[in-house]
């Protein structure tokens, strides 16, 4: 056996002091597979741990939480039987490395984890972050991202409903690609990943077993060099047919009281799998690795334990019910095998060919799993001068609109089958969330994805707070109560102490908006280390918001109507800093806007309560985010294909701030009646006035300017064609 | 309820067999059976559907692997004894590719999957599946990845002489043109019958467009098939 | 023994897919070529090379080809 | 002067369609098949042949191929 040497444990991307504490776990040195193991499962993308110690602060109770973080994904109750279970996670390296698979088995992972607790999917949503459009990657990047999520999800027959994608140069050389999926689960038909049974099977399904990505769950954790590109590893493929084959004949035998725990195989493969159920049912496991389907030959213990071949799951079931087991996989033409039991010997051993080639002990390796408190540090202030801005409200409004952040989506979203399942009420563009019926039923839920990382680089705290505030208004003015987040956490190398500040600030602002919103985590991820040659990418936070919409019938979207009037509901104070009226302007430092919770608790109630309650007169509904009321107000025009006419009140005087601030807790709320609304807000106290009417075909600013609709959606729909076209 | 059940044919891989049934059970108002590819035996065959979907992942060409399943045996021979047949998206590409129906679906024109709303001009409002439209253009959303219909000079004429293009993309108002072609399908064809006239082929999702939050045009075209039960 | 069997596009029919790359290779600024076509193949080894091929022979016709648009060849490796 | 380029994937890459393909010749009752691989070609014809077959190479890494998970081989034909 090859001695292990210091490099050999540098390339696992062990500490001395974590090679120390293997071998005290193991009172002895470990050999080449023990150490593999060990490197993936104290990885930064198993183990969390620069994170655990702050992650731990969330807020993840609440009287609709079933389950949170710990599991494969989180589960909220939503009435009835019915039951959601969600989650979101990252695929940042391997995606800039390969987009097209990259992405595709980003997406293919997250459907695994949320199926494997029983439920069916029955949304996909994506966060992508590219790079400057200049730069020479981003177009390959974005064509291959795009195309890898839309043709794994649409395969599988899952909707892709909603996302957002942001271009900025920090992305240059570390793309981001968050997934989210959504499924629904009776809740008496949750399956959990607790192994039991001392003698019960192990049963291995899906995909043969390759060479695939040996580690990636340890290149998910580390830096990139120049190197990187030329020294790939092996990518995963990803096998959507496969996972619709799990995905189905998983349903079926999940019908069959047969199973006892069950898990996917993601990051660390059937390392961490097996590892991780066994853990968390306080037993052993013995392991014969030449049972295990392998689609390569000679394929060491090694390579065997570390592979992340995609399209595979591991279960426990019950010794009486094998048999229907693998008739129910045959009758899918999916090979299932028996690759080792349950003991009570508390190790993991692993045997191949009949002789032992690993043994560790599961709960002290469990608890010995290194947490760190990193050293962080604020940065110095930078003072800033602020550039006066010279483009006209109607110059900027263009320039915004057809920027590469603020143009139409639908050079994207329509690679995505939305439709498939026949549940999608509105998706992107439609309304300020995707909004999916709970199959055969009268209610609906509503998701979104958020994050503005031009805040969260500015700070952290307030930015990352925004984020939780921006998602759940969202939910709000679907008509939704919003219920809870999945975060996925991207941030570059935490062993600088400025993005270990940025982790640490970050983690709080969620914290703080969640239990000032009612708004727990169940579920996240993590990815650190999104940095190239020392350059890091802005802080990343992402929030996915789930919400429900009781009755269905009172969803709203972001429909208007002509002759309807369109009110701003929240105050304007103003603020300029970072929004994207000054980025228009190169203005690009600042402060972000202010979040007042309980304002936005506020407003968000009322908003919430006024479509429930006067639906009747109720089109639409839309909150105003990046680029401030007038943008808010052209997506309107823009995504009903209808004429807009906005009248500026008396009592504004700076119409710049007026109509680019970026200040929070603030909706368009457009009605069929005035006088019921401005009634209604006036005995709740809540500041509302008019701003528009819907009329004709173009969209003005009365006594400022004027363009013709058709116009406006072209400045909107260019910016991509043109992109892509060249 | 009519007591005829309708059959569903479900392959490795199909995924708006459910989406489907959902519609015909509610407008069609029948029930349905599904039948699993390695069925030899189709029980009720007074009409059959091939679903959306990437059947066998849709590896090789869409369509292709499905046309081998045993219960595609049994469609043919129902085919062949006039019984109606109706293939949707992939299901219009599997009808192809064991030659019920003429010509071929290549990848859309621009290589990528679409997902949109399409009009549809109903070309021949004779055929026993659009007969009951009554209306001139219908909206069906599309989502394909393989949805550009070719064929040759010869069986398009065939198929031109004999009526047998029932739906071409279309703008709102029935203007057949470039613009309104979503994949590159040859005179914007999106949707024939056989000679014999008792199998169609579509591309675009009726089944899709049963929901007041987007067209409902899908609820006539179900309806319309009650008849022929 | 290996039998390479390639499928390509009859003459005449559009490949948009070639066409497509026949523009991005222009406007990548490469300016010698004349004309691109493209196929695929599939290498299969078999056992029995009589029986063998007769079933390749089926297998390209049935499975691997779409007799509207394409032709196969089938080459001994 | 027409050079053809193969491209196919690198070994150990997982290729779900080839798996599917065999799955069926089999299903379909063919008994003699061993192994199955696939792979795609091109065929450029091009004007100049020193320039030409320089400007292949480049096509057939920058965009033909994808360097991660395939290889490419180019022959004149
Ligand atoms: N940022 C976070 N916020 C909340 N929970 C998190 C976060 N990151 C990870 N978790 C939770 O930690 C657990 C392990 O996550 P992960 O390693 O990503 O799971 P898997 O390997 O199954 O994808 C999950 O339950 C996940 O929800
Ligand atoms: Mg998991």
């Amino acid at each position: 056996m090859k001695e292990i040497s210091k490099k050999i444990i540098s390339d696992h991307g062990l500490s001395k002091e974590e090679y120390l504490l293997i071998k005290k776990i193991l009172k002895r040195k470990p050999n080449l597979l023990e150490l593999g193991i060990f490197s993936v499962m104290w990885s930064e993308h198993c183990s969390y741990k620069s994170t655990k110690k702050w992650l731990k602060t969330l807020p993840t109770k609440g009287e609709n939480v079933i389950c949170g973080p710990g599991e494969n994904a989180g589960i909220i109750d939503i009435g009835e039987e019915d039951a959601l279970v969600f989650k979101m996670e990252s695929h940042n390296h391997p995606s800039f490395i390969e987009p097209y698979q990259g992405a595709a088995t980003g997406v293919g992972g997250i459907m695994r984890d949320v199926f494997t607790m029983g439920a069916r999917p029955i949304a996909n949503l994506n966060s992508l972050r590219f790079g400057s459009p200049k730069h020479s990657k981003t177009k390959n990047l974005l064509s291959g991202v795009v195309k890898g999520i839309g043709d794994y999800g649409n395969c599988v027959g899952i909707p892709t409903v909603g996302g957002e994608c942001f271009f900025h140069e920090s992305y240059n050389n570390n793309i981001l690609v968050n997934a989210m999926c959504v499924g629904l689960v009776k809740k008496n038909k949750i399956f959990y990943s607790i192994a039991k049974g001392v003698g019960n099977p192990i049963i291995y399904v899906g995909s043969k077993t390759g060479r695939d990505g040996i580690h990636g769950a340890t290149m998910a954790s580390a830096e990139f060099d120049d190197n990187s590109e030329s020294n790939r590893p092996q990518v995963q493929v990803g096998d959507p047919f496969m996972e619709k084959l799990l995905l189905e004949s998983c349903q079926e035998l999940m019908k069959e009281d047969a199973i006892i725990a069950i898990q996917d195989m993601g990051a660390a493969g059937l390392t961490s799998s097996s590892f991780e159920m066994a853990s968390k049912g306080s037993c052993g496991v013995r392991l014969n690795l030449e049972k295990v389907p392998c689609r390569e030959k000679n394929m060491t213990p090694y390579e065997i334990m570390l592979s992340e071949t995609q399209e595979r799951m591991l279960m426990i079931v019950k010794p009486s019910k094998k048999k229907i087991t693998f008739e129910i996989f045959k009758k899918w033409g999916l090979d299932a095998q028996e690759i080792g039991k349950i003991t009570d010997t508390g190790n993991m051993e692993i045997f191949f060919e009949k002789k032992i080639v690993g043994k560790l002990p599961i709960k002290p390796l469990a608890d010995s799993s290194p947490e760190y408190d990193r050293p962080a540090k604020k940065p110095a202030k930078k003072k800033f001068k602020s550039v006066t801005c010279n483009l006209s409200i109607q110059e900027a409004l263009i320039k915004i609109i057809s920027s590469p952040n603020h143009s139409s989506k639908k050079w994207i979203f329509n690679q995505y089958d939305k439709l498939v399942m026949c549940d999608t009420l509105f998706f992107s563009e439609q309304a300020d969330a995707a909004v999916i019926r709970v199959h055969n039923s009268n209610k609906a839920i509503a998701i979104t994805c958020d994050c503005n990382p031009i805040y969260c680089n500015s700070d952290p705290k307030l930015g990352a707070a925004i984020g939780v505030a921006e998602s759940w208004r969202n939910l709000i003015a679907t008509g939704a109560d919003p219920i809870a987040i999945t975060d996925n956490l991207n941030f570059g190398n935490p062993e600088k102490e400025e993005i270990m500040f940025q982790i640490k600030e970050a983690i709080n602002g969620i914290g703080i908006a969640c239990k000032a919103l009612n708004y727990p985590v169940v579920s996240g991820n993590v990815s650190l280390y999104n940095e190239t040659n020392q350059k890091s990418i802005f802080p990343t936070p992402v929030i996915g918001g789930v919400g429900l919409i009781k009755d269905l019938s009172k969803a709203t979207s972001m429909k208007i109507n002509k002759n309807d009037s369109i009110f701003l509901v929240g105050e304007c104070k103003g603020h300029l800093e970072l929004s994207e009226y000054n980025r228009a302007c190169n203005n690009n430092e600042g402060k972000p806007p202010e979040l007042d919770l309980k304002k936005e608790l506020r407003n968000g109630r009322f908003i919430r309560n006024f479509i429930q309650e006067n639906n009747n007169i109720v089109s639409g509904c839309h909150d105003i985010s990046e680029g401030g009321l007038i943008i808010a107000l052209a997506e309107l025009a823009i995504s009903n294909k209808k004429g807009i006419k906005v009248k500026t009140p008396d009592h504004v005087k700076n119409y710049e701030r007026w109509y680019f601030s970026e200040d929070q807790a603030r909706y368009l709320l457009i009605v069929k009646n005035d006088k019921k609304l401005n009634e209604i807000a006036k005995i709740k106290n809540i500041k509302v006035q008019k701003v528009g009417e819907v009329k004709g075909n173009s969209f003005s600013i009365i006594n400022k300017f004027e363009i013709p609709i058709k116009k406006l959606i072209n400045y909107n729909n260019a910016w991509f064609n043109n992109y892509i076209e060249k | 309820m009519s007591k005829k059940n309708v059959s569903i044919i479900v392959f490795p891989g199909s995924n708006c067999d459910r989406d489907l049934s959902v519609s015909i059970q509610k407008y069609l108002n029948v029930k349905v059976s599904y039948v699993w590819h390695n069925d030899s035996k189709i029980e009720n065959y007074e009409m059959i559907f091939l679903p959306g979907g990437f059947s066998f992942g849709d590896y090789l060409r869409a369509g292709v692997i499905a046309t081998k399943s045993p219960a595609i045996h049994e469609v043919i021979k129902y085919a062949k004894k006039g019984f109606p047949i109706i293939g949707i998206c992939n299901g219009f590409q599997i009808l192809t590719e064991c030659n019920l129906l003429k010509g071929t679906l290549l990848k859309n024109n621009n290589q990528l999957f679409k997902c949109e709303n399409t009009h549809l001009k109903v070309e021949n409002k004779e055929s026993i599946f659009s007969k009951n439209l009554k209306k001139k253009v219908v909206e069906f959303p599309i989502a394909h990845a393989q949805g550009n219909f070719y064929t040759t000079p010869d069986s398009l004429k065939e198929l031109e002489d004999n009526n047998q293009i029932i739906f071409k993309y279309s703008s709102k108002n029935g203007n057949i043109n470039k613009e309104s072609n979503p994949n590159g399908s040859l005179n914007n064809i999106a949707g024939i019958i056989n000679k014999k006239k008792n199998i169609l082929g579509m591309m675009p999702h009726p089944e899709r467009a049963v929901d007041k939050f987007g067209s409902q045009d899908g609820i006539l075209f179900f309806k319309g098939l009650g008849e022929l039960l | 023994m290996i039998y390479r069997i390639y499928i390509s596009y009859k003459e005449g029919i559009l490949d948009p897919e070639a066409e497509a790359l026949k523009k991005t290779i222009s406007n990548m600024g490469f300016k010698s070529m004349k004309n691109l076509s493209k196929g695929k193949y599939f290498d299969i080894e078999i056992i029995d090379s009589n029986k063998g091929l007769d079933e390749i022979r089926k297998i390209s016709k049935d499975l691997l080809s779409n007799p509207v648009i394409e032709n196969f060849k089938i080459i001994k490796k």
